[in-house]
């Protein structure tokens, strides 16, 4: 058994990617099974094999807790992809469920969370928007001269959004150390239509804004890493921005990348059924547990909604929802 | 060539049963289309899989790709596309996914469309539309109301229906009307069971710009709309039987050009005015309309004016702070009280 | 002398494209000189050669003037070359001076008004925006199977615009018979910086929409015709759009597109100094009297600033204005 | 490595001499860059050429292209990079060449910079700056003023200063403050001779969200501000020596959040209040105004609250239909008349 024959894997880091794989595809269908069962109101847009390639993207970059790592962010379809950030699971869960112990006690929705220090920005609905902010937030790394780079999924139907080509475009002109990942199923939510574009592959992209770029297989996670990695070291070499295309079978059957990997894995012997499927019924466990748990966890209280809307200026709660509404509104209440 | 059965669900009111406010404005795109070849939809997943909502639901199969456009995540573009359409003598539908998501075409909205006619590019028949407003645990992309993100705009038009009649109504007069107008749907009176009703099985339009008297009343005028219309129906209901209260709530339905005139009569009448709005506060429409009751009743005024509205945040997700976010049913109460008393 | 050397346009012709380019400059020139003797407040964008380059394109369309011709849209810096669609010359004077008896009666600025039945469209000043608008303008001449085409002209820069990229992918991917011509002056508004992206040819954003690109010369007229034919050849015949990159040289030392076409004619026989002199002060004659007569015409009364905002609703005077602000005002003036 | 010498045109402050409103907005620039590293400019044509109104000239060439850059045409994109580099620390002040073309970054800015303090995606120190204003012959696309596009955004803050003092003074504010900045420069005041002053030789700042006394009265209240503060002094002047009526004139300075304590405390002695405004009627400041008054000062009044404003309409390009279009110093007194009457 080679122990280097995975794109330069040894078997540990193999095994790590394996269980950032089977993490992601299980907090998905936690989140699923939590929709499904009504503790959960609004649905969550994963689909089948985002999160899983989006955290072989992720095993590709340099991740740290202090915020000197690089920074990434999942589309809306790849969010069960944050843990090899150092993300608490029991968070991802309270995060989803608006619970007041979640990263944004309730705040935001489902995957819009983010934590800079550990290098992970969780989607915004507006599609492209954080092509723009990863823009600048590379373009910080290259002024200050650091030796990082930013990653940004969107699915391909998001290429059409201007946001999507501003930020592209101004990443590309000032040479920000950014990769854009488009994950190409252009049968788009579920909804039988490819209208993004006229194209069949969005790497035709790159020349048009001078960039380079290249297109990986989804269902290979190794392949997806390292073209990741690729893409990341040539960035974090001053070579600006780049993007890949990964591609998903465009009947939407996509094979199961978890499943591709398990399977090499055991054919190139780099791992035995038992050790997977020992780490598949303990990942489970885990999220089965810290859903339970977040679950069990209380909601904000009401008039949490007020605060922190400016750092500096505080607006008052509701005139009406005082004892004297009266003296509220002569107090200067909303 | 065969001609096409309309399809089961589009026939509710021809048969005589109640529909809701989604069916009704289903309906009325139906028979607009159906009325005029040149009217037409633009909208991200408005065929194939027919809306977010299902609002074009069989449009396709009916109209074909002509009619029923599946456009790609654009809304300034294919905003755009639809005034160049409206240029040229069409006049085009956009639905907009969730209206969280016409701020990409604020620019061409405000700029372009509603400047047109003034800077002598002629008409522009067009109408955008698409689901508003809170409730549904949306969090803050998911659930805004974007009427003061045009009101501001001269040129343009603002309906906000709050029930299945007038938005068959307002949606059959939007389309027709040579101007711009943005048409606001609340998600949450989509499927609302309580306001399924029989609507006329004819072709009736509700003109713009005319607010409605849903309650009359002597003590104190509320004005509003859209979902808030419900909550201040129901604030009223209860004034009248725990207080012994009479409390008048206007409709406005449209919301520019306002109806000024209906809200003077009813102020000049009871005295008092609340508004009430779902939208956030600071620069809600609830400002303009103190300011035009100023200008023309302050001799009338028996008291403030007041609001009752969303707190001035991001709209937050989870149920509990979203609850207090949005104005509720006892806000109203509340309010109105306080200015009986006044 | 062959009749029909140049791209198959005879010696009428021929005569008819020099004159439109010489019009086309004179028409600027005179709004220059109108600006420089402070009867033009605002200066009018137009740079060397664009007005001519637009001329040349304008040439190539199916000119009618019953709403049944093609449609073009001017750049700001090509403002000059609306004369082949039939527009009169003392209406462009009373537009960029404002007056009372122009098209849009003072409304607009310089160049912006229109004339749907003669087929043009003036620049608006949000960059890109035109582009989105006529996609839907050439969506209706598809969906209505009429055989016409739009042409639509942008600076170079223009494209680093979200609406320039929404306008170009919506057409592109509906199949709208639109030709987007790219005027590559990136040494931009004289301002010394190219930094709309990294490119130096435009051509290259063509596969990026799946869509056919060319690049021509903005010296060669004729060449700027030819290419401007057939790419509106190509998207009449149910080709989709197109795109068209016009190359002026990077130092703004433009080669002037009449000089070069003048001297083309004389050489190649085509036309004989004394006519092309003639053609020359003739047209220079009727400008300068344009502008004249222009300029003697009167303003708008203010308050013409009211109507018009709405099809079917007056909006009110201010009441300050009225003799007795008060009853303005209870008459619900403004 | 040679220290560069400053530009001599940004030292007039240093030297005594006075300076324009523009001069003192490139004097807070370039102060605030020399003061903290990590503030830096983004705009159009802001480098090699200096800005279109100039207000960085040299700037370029004294802090280098990784602090002073020039961005492709694409608002939406370079203020999103902002809010990227805020996130990493950075203080971005981003210029838009005028403000009408802010409409692009509408999205950006009401759904991602607004909203990412209260989701949680911590402070966002940037600024957004530029030209506004009618007056210049510059058409509907290139005289607007743009506060009402973003007053109804909870998270955002608003300023528009009236003279050099207060633009120097609340643009260092601006940039120190944690929170997004919309700030409106308005183009008649950049270079107005009239204004130029001696400003304090001193770092000072002009603290965001207070209102201003411009001018002591009893007798009315004028709101205004930006270049509408000159057309109120100059009626107030006028009412003065030809009415003998004291108008009290408050400059807002910063529009968002609204200083009600100022123009509170001042209806509360005056009991009249007039909002004068440049920008358009139907849905501006003036309403919410009203509004808190209402809420707040109700018991005061003596007579309605009014506004003299530009009339809704696109802003129109020939001078002689602008100058009806804007609100003159004529109607300002008229309007004063009227309600001194009352
Ligand atoms: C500007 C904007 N318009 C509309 C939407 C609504 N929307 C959410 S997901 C989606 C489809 C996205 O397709 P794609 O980009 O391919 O992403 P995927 O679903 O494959 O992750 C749409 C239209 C949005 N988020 N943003
Ligand atoms: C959205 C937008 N932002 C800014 C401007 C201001 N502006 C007018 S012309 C111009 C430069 C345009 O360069 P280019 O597109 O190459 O056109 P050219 O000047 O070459 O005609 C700019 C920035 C604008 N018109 N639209
Ligand atoms: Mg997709
Ligand atoms: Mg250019």
């Amino acid at each position: 058994m080679a122990e280097h024959d995975a794109h330069g894997l040894g078997r540990a880091e193999l095994h790590q990617l394996y269980r950032a794989l089977v993490l992601a595809k299980s907090a998905d269908a936690s989140l699923d099974s939590l929709h499904r069962t009504g503790s959960l109101e609004t649905s969550v847009a994963s689909r089948p094999g985002r999160s899983e390639v989006a955290a072989a993207a992720a095993f590709a970059l340099r991740r740290a807790d202090d915020g000197t790592g690089d920074l990434m962010v999942l589309s809306g379809s790849s969010a069960g992809a944050v843990f090899l950030f150092g993300l608490d699971l029991v968070d991802f869960f309270r995060q989803h469920l608006g619970r007041a112990t979640g990263p944004t006690r309730g705040r935001d929705a489902g995957g819009s969370w983010l934590d800079f220090s550990r290098g992970f920005v969780g989607p915004l609905a507006s599609h492209g928007t954080m092509i723009e902010v990863m823009a600048g937030v590379t373009l910080a790394m290259r002024l200050r001269g650091e030796d990082r780079v930013g990653v940004v999924l969107y699915g391909a139907e998001a290429s059409a959004a201007g946001a999507w080509h501003e930020g592209v475009n101004f990443a590309a002109a000032q040479s920000c150390p950014l990769v854009l990942v488009v994950e190409n199923d252009e049968w788009g939510s579920n909804r039988g239509v490819p209208r993004s574009s006229r194209l069949s592959t969005f790497q035709a992209k790159g020349p048009g804004y001078g960039i380079g770029s290249e297109s990986v297989d989804a269902a290979d996670a190794l392949a997806v890493f390292d073209s990741i990695r690729r893409a990341t070291g040539l960035a974090r070499a001053g070579d600006g921005t780049r993007l890949v295309e990964v591609r998903y079978p465009v009947d939407g059957s996509a094979a199961d990348p978890t499943w591709v990997l398990r399977t090499r894995m055991l054919e190139s012997g780099w791992a035995t059924t038992q050790e997977l499927d020992a780490l598949e019924s303990e990942v489970a466990g885990a999220c089965t547990a810290a859903s339970e748990q977040a679950r069990a966890e209380p909601v904000p209280e009401g008039r949490d909604a007020v605060p922190g809307v400016y750092t500096d200026v505080e607006l008052p709660a509701p005139w009406t929802r005082a004892l004297h509404p009266g003296a509220a509104l002569a107090e200067g209440a909303l | 060539m065969t001609r096409l059965a309309i399809p089961e669900h589009l026939l509710k009111t021809r048969r005589g049963e109640p529909v809701t406010f989604l069916e009704a404005i289903s309906e009325a795109l139906f028979e607009e289309m159906v009325r005029d070849e040149s009217v037409f939809l633009l909208g991200e997943d408005i065929g194939v899989y027919g809306g977010a909502f299902k609002v074009t639901r069989d449009f396709l199969g009916y109209f074909g790709a002509n009619r029923v456009i599946d456009t790609p995540i654009a809304e300034g573009g294919f905003t755009g596309a639809a005034a160049g359409a409206a240029h040229m003598g069409l006049r085009p539908v956009v639905e907009i996914q969730f209206m969280d998501f016409i701020s990409p075409a604020y620019d061409v909205i405000t700029n372009y469309i509603a400047t047109s006619l003034y800077r002598g590019a002629g008409p522009m028949p067009l109408v955008i539309r698409g689901p508003v407003g809170g409730g549904n645990r949306g969090g803050p992309f998911h659930s805004q109301n974007v009427e003061m993100a045009f009101f501001h705009t001269p040129g343009l038009k603002i309906v906000y229906p709050s029930n299945p009649r007038d938005a068959k109504g307002l949606l059959k007069a939007a389309i027709r009307d040579d101007n711009p107008v943005i048409f606001e749907e609340h998600k949450a009176l989509y499927r609302a069971p309580a306001l399924r009703e029989v609507l006329p099985d004819e072709d009736y339009v509700v003109p713009l710009g005319e607010a409605r008297t849903v309650r009359e009343g002597r003590d104190l005028t509320i004005v509003t709309y859209g979902a808030m219309v419900h909550r201040s129906v129901e604030a009223a209901e209860r004034l009248d039987r725990d207080d012994g209260l009479s409390v008048e709530v206007i409709d406005l339905r449209t919301l520019l050009p306002l109806d000024d005139d209906a809200i003077v009569r009813s102020v000049r009448r009871t005295g008092r005015l609340l508004v009430v709005h779902e939208d956030t506060r600071t620069g809600g429409i609830a400002g303009e309309i103190a300011m035009r009751v100023n200008e023309k009743a302050f001799e009338w005024l028996d008291g403030p004016i007041l609001r009752v509205t969303a707190i001035d945040a991001p709209v937050p997700y989870s149920g509990s702070l979203e609850d207090y976010f949005l104005p509720q049913t006892e806000d109203v109460v509340k309010a109105s009280r306080y200015l009986a008393a006044y």
